[in-house]
């Protein structure tokens, strides 16, 4: 059981890198198909451990568990004595929900696949070292390491993207690759200044270490501050370092927008919880303002973007924008339910937009083009599909007993509760607040107009040319479908016991860090 | 040392100068072997092994030495000099797997034999430059590295494009040797010394203006072994002109030479807080932001891989100044960056080399779908890139960190370097993009593969990158250790 | 307690059965059986909420009929916990079930068991019924889940479930434009007030840190420690009022209820008559305490243009059910004015009358419709009262039950919130108020004119006269298992309103329990029971800017004003409703002959155009707000494509058009510089037109010009220093 | 006046600045060669001057002045056999026709 | 007379390198080039280093100068006139060269150069023979190295390849 503890997280991170080695020499496909698929639902299988590994009642400090804080599972192995980078892993409440929520959607993202044809193991082994970089980025929990394994998640992407994408595949990638690694560079940059100011790399040490550094250096503080902000913001991504986003999930493959939208978009929300808030809460109450506004930016405008999209996936890539900005906003009001619907808006996101991308990718599978204006009555045609659609549009636009929705209004009674207590109440003026919050609630409205606009265009009414006979759903779309919906329903139902349970007292830990 | 009596050499003069011996004997046999047999690949296995047993020859507990001076002064036996030889001399073993995989098959009979002594011979003399600071023996180091690599250059001497290529080199080479030759005697003459080290610890630091024109002369004649600015202008098109090999070569084991010998220089002179010092820290500093912008930009434009490589090994000297320039904090990342550099280039010039020996261009499009022809070359030649660019995960990585770090820790002005070294990167990253985008994303053209040899030798540099991170360590620990001597001052 | 906590529960589970049955099993049933299931659940949770009532009048465990009500919370999202949340249990699950709750699940799991039966036979033929029943079973869950929401958050969650259900109903027939426009409408639409809803509840939470029902009601009195300004409690009172204003389709957000007429006639009678629209009213009654008089006036303003909207557009309607659509408007309006006014019993008492007759009403509408082959317009009836004699008779009884005529159960509702429009008026004019303060007792009145004025309108056009579509009144004819569920509903729209029949007592017990709670909550030692002054009692007067005591708000003299405002009410509606309804028999007594005659002088067709066009609000919306939403989309769409990555794009190009100059250093500063000087400076001319010097040489140069000034330069500092 | 270090210190560097200018004004490849033994000289004059008047004692500067004559032979040599090739590829000995790789 | 001496050998020198500068025809240069060359002996012998004047001599004269001139006929049968840059490079050259030129008097008139009393001392070329036996073993044997490399480049390079290889 001790040697489980000690090992786990490792070997969670590094058993789809093996599967990857593994892939890559399998003769046919088809074996390399299942090799990645075992693999993939062997590290859910471990992810799935975590949570019973977890003592998620531990209601300590933000640290490590030798002293009672919340980290868990911490194992810690020399790497580069020389700086104080070590191979550090561990989990705690903001990580674990990404963890499962990772390793679920890979395996999802993994049957979705069945389809790919060309250079079947190059693609498997891309797409499972793709998630050891994700899995590492979210358990290390030094910045280090953190970072290397965030630039590790890069490289697959950008191959993913440009070797299996559709006709502007090229441009699509280049522009994430060069967009990310700007941000990444941003990191970087900052990653030095910190460590000299620090001399840790050590996630859980360094608010501690750096504490004084707001006061004895503002000016340094506020840079390496922005620095991270704008290399997290652009991988989250917030207007107006968004427009990679959808290039690139338009000429992504189907299972690599679902990843893309469910678990790439979470670095960099959690790179803010983990790296940038932690370390600079004052800097980050300092720059409110702007953080404010480019989520409620964010959040309109990405709706309205999406109301004007002719291409039913460009406008579910600008959902993203729009529910990222949620996930701002709830970051930025730094309240025990802001936060905790941020955590919860990220799983949910993720799950949502993995299922409206595939759902997008079955109608084009079918269709060959993704123009809302040439499609119709879909819903009458492919019945489940419509149904499965609904639910999937349904719990984006927030509707209450989908996720979704648990995590809009936690955002929301957050935020305006930010008025009142926590730390953003001292350092701005309610009225912004209460300005900031409002201008947000309008985003319900414009997220249920696209959404039951796309709806009503695209599954409602009769069947067009385009849509008129169309093949049922086979059992894998099914199989992929199914796992969704019902997660997407229970979580809407269960948010603490399935997710908020295990975050809460990490939150809590983490807003004592914050004020 | 009166003139009047030979001294002998001792025991611990012979041990700071086996590799060179070794080296020196491994010439003798590839001139001799051709008497023997015929055959082109048994000169190269021939120069293999002697490279590899000049190695070994490092690896004798003899040849460790915290460090002193041997040969009268004439040499330094430090670990720095130790671990540049390791370096250079596994290096020069990669190139000639190089040749090897890629040119052996296409070199006129009898030509091997040449090929194989000139590498030899300025192997040999790369080695030196990183063993003295004896301004006559540094001098004849850099002649002995460099004469033989102009010829080196040319060496398909069919082509117009290598007779055009020893022909720049040459003649920048020569011009740059003169300005150092002069250089150098006005160094003799300011502090009537020959001995660097000791003409360091002699001056303190205050320079007379007679010693400056000297300093900036020697400095121009080493940024030409380095290829910085100004002095890197023949790098890219001699790159060009000639062979794959030779550029790999020249590529690191010059360029390293170069710094080694610079950094040695400099290592002393840093020591002493001077207003000349600081200057000349500031002068280092603007040369390695201007040297890592030109080649940078530089690249951006090129579709010969060839010369984008040369154009990245102009950026990367560039880097490795930034390192320069902060000596004596900086010298643990300059060997460190200096070591992957070597491990990073070598794996993608021999890419490079299979694939042009595979589709007769070196051009970006020869590159097209080389994923699909060779996936574990390309993900080898993908991972050196990567390198080159200094993401993960690569040891690339971490050690321009470690200069960005080394450069902050100095604080001040030296951030705006650091700034330099992050924009330059993401520029650096269009053009490494481009080879990648040819492997990976286009449809192949030609239908032949890089051969096994290249491949392996390939794989073996990427897999010793991704090591290099997760066990850097080692590395780091290896780069630390590796002290410049200083010969202790002695009174006149 | 058990059995009736049990039997609650069941009211709610039972339809959600068959939901999940219909929805795994539907296609499998087919279509009469899966009616059949959906059926079933619905009159079994009927059964059990009767049983629940009985349960509840007999209860004797410290709450039940007249003693307390039932709160069970149970910990659902208890965020921030370990945070040290204030007020810990915020975002509980809780049950709130007072008599009026009881009342409300019997009324609407009876009208939902009426409507599934009736649509068994209404959506014969249809393969899709399954399906239907699927969405009216879930309709029944979230509707009776929301009744018993005890906290504000999760009457939301169900608020929006119902809504859900109102968009998947009304766009039913989804292959029809209308219908899957009205949908999205009504659901948008709703949204929008949902918003102002939930940032009411936001700012709830924020200031109070709870949602709980009894514990709101106490935490925002006036003497309660946490209380706020009383223009932040107008503020919430009226956002969360703004989601009443959506769900019981209130101007200006009432454009979607005629609208939603295109869905299945059932629907519209279960849904968007008897119970989800008046969710809305609902949600008032629940926050009536915490309304503040400033919000009550906002209340009464919206309320009273709804009943003006809603009467006079719903006498220029040409198509039945839409007629009977704005007819719902106005009497939702009357309820939300009644709430305003402070007469929280007489807007519960009218909700529940309300949604009998008007239940009846549209069910009648609807055999009609189907007796005449789906043609709802009134130019295709006429007659048919021989045709269909039960259902004219049922629909003139729910027209009578609505247009107050003393006896049937809307007379004693509607009279009950006249009477305190009265005493409110009378109020503002006892306080000095301009006249405009009356017209909350005149458009109530006036209301009261037209309802039974447009309602015989519609039973003559209907039933009476020759037939205008011969061809469709041959085969008209009304089935008798659509014909049961009108009998029903007759008898209860008679009835509901006497004493005797549990609605009444029970809406009046309700009172007395919220207040044995609140009693509860502050604890026998609290010195002054926080409502004490003015709550509950069925009177609840309070005027903007009166001070509470001297204003005649105390129970004696609200009393007194209400028995003079109820004898006046009672005078003006008798009048009222006469005159409706003799000017109804005479302008239709033959049809549409003397209307026609009328809209020639052109006084009268320009409002009937105005009104048959709904005022024009749909177009005003359709260009406002759609138009806007859509172009911004598309503009910033634009924006984003050319401005940010024209931006993204061009700054690529300059960067490679810098790499491009730079990345020829050799250019640059060989050709650039080097001949540049030469040419340009020294030589002007020569340079330009010469031969292409060759580049090596040109290397050197720039390579020891530059040593050369770096030396020049130094040795110049060194000297000189 | 006596004629001292400075002298000849003047007098290498006009024959160093006489080399650069002859390197920088030739094409002929050779020419430049020329130019860059006068440089060479230039540093083998101050060097013997040094070793004359400033660093008596030892023959350092002779030493190194002799290694410098035989570098400028080897150099010569190779440049000259790197000139030939050129030649023998290009029918000329300008550098300035050897611009075919540039960029 | 050592003064005169040291001003005519300069004399000699300079209008030699001025001469290489100035000359129009290759081999003018090169002639030019050897008046240089013999004016830079006779300084040699001014300062005290017979040996080196011999080398000079020797090697210089006798060896680059002569490879120089081979070099000239091997490759010249072409125009070698006209092998000058045009007027503007040329004064950038000039001026340059005579920038350094300024730079680096000045410097030394500014530096102030040890001057430790003058011996002379006997047998300069004994002693020279000695140290590049003792002191400089390794660069002596370095150097032989550097003839044996550049012999065989320049060997290589120069050799005529058979038809059939290329």
């Amino acid at each position: 059981m001790e040697l489980l503890r000690q090992n786990v997280l490792f070997v969670l991170v590094f058993l789809p890198l093996l599967g990857a080695a593994a892939v890559l020499p399998q003769r046919t496909g088809k074996s390399a198909r299942w090799v990645a698929l075992g693999v993939s639902i062997a590290t859910l299988l471990l992810a799935g451990l975590l949570p019973l590994l977890f003592d998620s009642a531990r209601a300590g400090p933000y640290g490590y568990d030798d002293v009672g804080g919340v980290v868990q599972l911490v194992r810690r192995l020399p790497w580069v004595p020389s700086i104080h980078a070590e191979l550090l892993l561990g989990v705690d409440g903001l990580s674990l929900p990404l963890v499962l929520l990772t390793t679920f959607v890979f395996v999802l993202a993994i049957i979705a696949s069945f389809k790919i044809e060309k250079q079947v193991q190059g693609y498997f082994a891309l797409v499972l070292l793709l998630e050891t970089g994700v899995l590492g980025t979210f358990l290390s929990l030094d910045l280090l390491l953190l970072f290397v394994f965030f630039e590790l998640s890069l490289l697959p992407m950008y191959f993913l993207i440009g070797i299996w994408g559709g006709p502007r595949r090229e441009y699509a990638a280049i522009k994430f690759f060069v967009y990310t690694f700007v941000g990444s560079i941003a990191i970087l940059v900052a990653l030095i200044g910190i460590y000299l100011k620090a001399g840790s790399f050590d996630l859980v040490r360094l608010p501690a270490l750096l504490g004084d550094l707001a006061h004895t250096n503002p000016t340094l503080a506020m840079t390496l501050f922005g620095l991270l902000a704008f290399g997290f913001l652009v991988k989250l991504p917030i207007m107006p370092f968004h427009t990679w986003l959808p290039d690139a999930h338009v000429e992504a493959p189907t299972p690599i927008s679902m990843i893309l939208a469910a678990v790439l978009l979470k670095l960099g929300g959690y790179g803010l919880l983990r790296v940038a808030w932690p370390l600079f809460p004052e800097q980050a109450l300092a720059a409110w303002p702007i953080l404010a506004a480019l989520a409620v930016i964010s959040i309109l405008a990405g709706a309205l973007c999406a109301i004007g999209q002719a291409d039913f996936k460009r406008l579910v890539a600008y959902s993203s924008v729009s529910h990222m900005g949620f996930v701002l906003l709830g970051i930025i009001a730094m309240t025990p339910a802001s936060m905790a619907g941020a955590v919860f808006m990220m799983v949910a996101h993720g799950l949502t937009s993995a299922a409206l991308f595939f759902v997008v990718g079955i109608i084009y599978d079918r269709v060959h083009h993704r123009q809302i204006a040439r499609m119709g009555g879909v819903g009458a045609t492919m019945p489940t599909y419509g149904r499965f659609a609904s639910l999937f549009m349904f719990a984006s636009l927030g509707l209450p007993g989908l996720c979704n929705f648990i995590g809009e209004i936690l955002v929301l009674m957050g935020v305006f509760s930010a008025a009142k207590t926590g730390p953003v109440s001292a350092a701005v003026p309610a009225w912004a607040i209460y300005t900031v919050a409002t201008a947000a609630a309008f985003g319900i409205v414009l997220t249920a107009g696209y959404m039951l606009w796309c709806l009503q265009r695209v599954f409602l009414g009769k069947p067009k040319e385009d849509t008129a006979t169309l093949a049922p759903l086979d059992s894998r779309e099914t199989l992929v479908l199914w796992p969704l919906a019902i997660a997407v329903v229970a979580l809407g139902v269960l948010p603490w016991t399935l997710v908020l349970t295990l975050s809460d007292t990490t939150v809590a830990a983490l807003l004592k860090v914050l004020s | 040392m009166t003139g009047g009596i030979v001294q002998i050499p001792s025991a611990s003069d012979w041990s700071a100068i086996g590799v060179e011996t070794t080296l020196a004997a491994t010439l003798v046999a590839v001139l001799i072997v051709p008497f023997f047999a015929r055959s082109q690949r048994g000169v190269g296995l021939v120069a293999l092994v002697g490279v590899l047993a000049a190695f070994g020859v490092t690896l004798l507990p003899a040849s460790v030495s915290t460090g002193h001076s041997a040969f009268f002064g004439m040499l330094i036996a430090d670990p720095a000099a130790l671990l540049w030889r390791q370096v250079l001399l596994l290096f020069t073993a990669g190139v000639i797997g190089i040749w090897f995989g890629a040119t052996s098959r296409a070199v006129p009979v009898g030509d091997a034999p040449e090929f194989m002594t000139l590498l030899i011979s300025a192997t040999l003399g790369l080695s030196l430059m990183g063993a003295t600071s004896n301004l006559l023996l540094l001098l004849l180091a850099m002649e002995l590295a460099s004469m033989p690599s102009y010829v080196l250059a040319g060496f398909r001497k069919t082509k117009r494009h290598a007779a055009e290529a020893s022909l720049k080199y040459v003649l920048f080479g020569a011009v740059c040797t003169a300005v150092t030759i002069y250089g150098l005697s006005l160094l003799y003459g300011s502090a009537g010394t020959l001995d660097l080290g000791h003409w360091i610890t002699a001056t303190r630091g205050a320079y007379t203006p007679a010693a400056i024109v000297g300093v900036f002369f020697v400095l121009a004649g080493l940024l030409f072994k380095i290829s910085a600015v100004p002095a890197h202008f023949w790098c890219p098109d001699v790159f060009e002109g000639s062979h794959v090999d030779v550029a790999a070569f020249l590529s690191v084991a010059s360029k390293g030479a170069g710094l080694l010998l610079l950094a040695r220089l400099w290592d002393g002179a840093s020591h002493f807080a001077t207003p000349m010092v600081a200057g000349m820290a500031a002068v280092l500093g603007i040369v390695a932001v201007v040297t890592t912008a030109v080649g940078n930009l530089g690249a951006l434009r090129q579709q010969s891989v060839k010369r984008i490589l040369a154009y990245s090994s102009i950026a990367h000297a560039g880097y490795l100044l930034s390192a320069m320039a902060v000596l004596p904090a900086g010298r643990t990342s300059l060997l460190a960056y200096l070591v992957v550099y070597a491990v990073m280039n070598l794996g993608a010039f021999a890419v490079l080399a299979g694939v042009e020996r595979a589709a007769g261009s070196d051009d970006v499009s020869a590159f097209d779908g080389l994923a699909a022809r060779s996936p574990v070359a390309a993900v080898a030649m993908a991972v050196c890139l990567v390198s080159m660019v200094g993401l993960p995960p690569a040891a690339g990585f971490l050690v321009k960190w470690k200069i960005m770090s080394t450069l902050a820790t100095a604080g001040g002005a030296w951030w705006w370097i650091v700034a330099s070294v992050a924009i330059n990167s993401i520029i650096s990253l269009v053009y490494y993009a481009k080879i990648l985008r040819a492997m990976f994303l286009r449809p192949s053209t030609v239908r032949q593969e890089p051969s096994r040899l290249i491949t392996a030798l390939a794989s073996v540099c990427a897999v010793t990158l991704v090591l290099m991170l997760i066990a850097f360590a080692p590395l780091e620990q290896w780069a630390a250790s590796a002290v410049f001597w200083q010969a202790p001052v002695q009174t006149p | 307690m058990p059995t009736l906590l049990t039997l609650l529960l069941l009211v709610v589970a039972l339809p959600l059965c068959g939901f999940a049955i219909l929805l795994a099993l539907g296609k499998r049933l087919g279509d009469p059986l899966g009616g059949y299931v959906g059926t079933g659940f619905s009159f079994a949770g009927f059964a059990a909420a009767v049983a629940a009532m009985a349960a509840w009048i007999s209860s004797s465990y410290g709450f039940g009929y007249g003693v307390g009500p039932l709160v069970r919370s149970f910990a659902w999202l208890p965020i921030g916990e370990h945070a040290g949340q204030r007020v810990p249990g915020f975002l509980d699950f809780t049950i709130y079930v007072d008599s009026f709750t009881v009342v409300m699940l019997a009324m609407v799991t009876l009208i939902s068991a009426v409507v599934h039966l009736y649509s068994l036979r209404y959506l014969r033929g249809d393969a899709r019924t399954p399906i239907y029943f699927g969405r009216l079973s879930l309709f029944g869950f979230s509707m009776t889940g929301l009744l018993l929401s005890g906290t504000l958050l999760q009457l939301l969650v169900f608020w929006e479930l119902v809504g859900l259900c109102s968009y998947l109903l009304i766009g039913y027939w989804n292959e029809r434009r209308d219908a899957r426009m009205a949908a999205t409408k009504a659901f948008l639409t709703n949204r929008v007030g949902d918003v102002g809803f939930i940032i009411g509840l936001c700012l709830l939470v924020s200031f109070v840190g709870n949602t709980t029902l009894p514990d709101l009601w106490v935490m925002l009195s006036p003497t309660h420690q946490t209380a706020m300004s009383n223009g932040l409690l107008t503020l919430i009172g009226c956002l969360l009022f703004c989601g009443a204003i959506g769900k019981s389709a209130q101007f200006p957000l009432h454009t979607w209820l005629p609208d939603a007429m295109a869905g299945p006639t059932p629907v519209s009678a279960l849904i968007h008559a008897a119970t989800m629209v008046a969710a809305g009213v609902f949600l008032l009654i629940r926050i009536d305490p915490i309304l503040t008089a400033d919000a009550r006036l906002f209340v009464v303003v919206i309320g009273a243009i709804t009943i003006a909207i809603g009467s006079l557009c719903a006498i220029a309607q040409r198509d039945l059910k839409q007629a009977l659509a704005f007819s719902t408007m106005a009497q939702l309006g009357y309820m939300v004015l009644g709430v305003g006014v402070g007469s929280r019993d007489g807007a519960g008492f009218h909700l529940l009358t309300h949604a009998f007759f008007k239940a009846l009403l549209f069910l009648a509408a609807g055999v009609v419709i189907y007796g005449m082959h789906h043609k709802s317009r009134l130019e295709h009836y006429g007659g048919l009262f021989r045709r269909m004699p039960v259902t004219a008779i049922a629909f003139a009884i729910g027209a009578l039950a609505m247009s107050a005529t003393p006896y049937f159960s809307g007379y004693y509702s509607k009279e009950l919130i006249v009477a305190h429009a009265a005493a409110w008026s009378q109020l503002a004019a006892d306080s000095g108020r301009s006249g405009l303060w009356s017209l909350a007792l005149w458009v109530p009145v006036i209301g009261a004119y037209l309802t039974p004025f447009y309602l015989t309108r519609l039973w003559m056009l209907t039933f009476t006269g020759r037939p205008r579509d011969l061809e469709a009144f041959e085969e008209a004819h009304e089935p008798g298992m659509l014909s049961f569920p009108l009998v029903v509903l007759s008898g209860l729209a008679v009835v509901s309103g006497f004493d005797w029949f549990p609605v009444r007592s029970m809406v009046d017990s309700s009172a007395v329990e919220t207040r044995a709670q609140v009693s509860a909550l502050t604890g026998p030692a609290s010195p002054v029971n926080p409502l004490e002054h003015d709550w509950p009692s069925r009177v609840h007067l309070s005027m903007p800017d009166v001070e509470t005591d001297t204003a005649p708000t105390s129970t004696e003299a609200g009393d007194d004003r209400v028995e003079a405002g109820a004898a006046q009410a009672a005078h003006l509606t008798h009048w009222a409703w006469l005159a409706g309804i003799i000017a109804g028999v005479v302008i239709y007594a033959r049809g549409f002959a003397l209307t026609e005659r009328l809209a020639r002088l052109s006084v009268l067709s320009a409002p009937r155009e105005w009104l048959r066009h709904r005022m024009y609000f749909d177009d005003l919306y359709r260009w406002v707000f759609v138009g806007a939403a859509r172009l911004a989309g598309r503009l910033i769409d634009r924006l984003d494509r050319r401005v940010i990555d024209g931006l993204i794009d061009r700054l690529a190009l300059a960067y490679a058009a810098l790499g491009r100059v730079t990345a020829s250093a050799d250019d640059l500063i060989v050709d650039g510089v080097v001949r540049g000087v030469s040419s340009g400076v020294l030589t002007s001319g020569l340079g330009v037109g010469q031969t292409q010097g060759g580049r090596v040489r040109v290397y050197v140069a720039s390579a020891v010009l530059m040593l050369a000034l770096t030396v020049i330069g130094t040795v110049a500092w060194a000297v000189l220093r | 006046m006596t004629v001292g270090l400075p002298h000849y210190l003047v007098l290498a560097a006009m024959l160093f600045a006489a080399g650069i200018i002859t390197v920088l004004t030739r094409r002929h490849a050779i020419g430049i060669l020329m130019g860059i033994e006068l440089m060479l000289n230039a540093a083998n004059l101050n060097l013997v001057a040094f070793n004359r008047f400033s660093a008596v004692g030892k023959l350092d500067g002779q030493v190194f002045a002799l290694f410098v004559i035989v570098i400028a032979a080897a150099e010569a040599a190779v440049a000259l056999a790197i000139f030939l090739n050129f030649y023998n590829n290009f029918a000329t000995v300008d550098v300035d026709q050897g611009n075919e790789l540039k960029g | 007379m050592a003064a005169a001496l040291f001003y005519i050998f300069a004399a000699i020198t300079l209008v030699g390198a001025i001469g290489v500068v100035m000359a129009k025809h290759i081999v003018h240069a090169a002639v030019q080039l050897l008046v240089a060359l013999l004016g830079m002996a006779g300084l040699y012998f001014l300062l005290d280093a017979e040996f080196l004047a011999a080398a000079q001599l020797v090697i210089y004269v006798g060896g680059t100068l002569v490879l120089i001139i081979f070099g000239v006929m091997l490759t010249s049968h072409l125009g070698t006139r006209l092998m000058r840059v045009g007027p503007g490079e040329t004064a950038i050259a000039v001026l340059t060269g005579l920038g350094l030129l300024a730079a680096i008097v000045t410097a030394i008139i500014h530096t102030r150069f040890p001057t430790p009393p003058p011996s002379v001392e006997p047998d300069v070329t004994r002693r020279l023979g000695v140290s590049l036996l003792g002191d400089y073993l390794v660069p002596f044997e370095i150097a032989s190295v550097l003839m044996l490399a550049v012999m065989i480049g320049a060997a290589y390079l120069a050799r005529r390849r058979p038809k059939d290889a290329a």
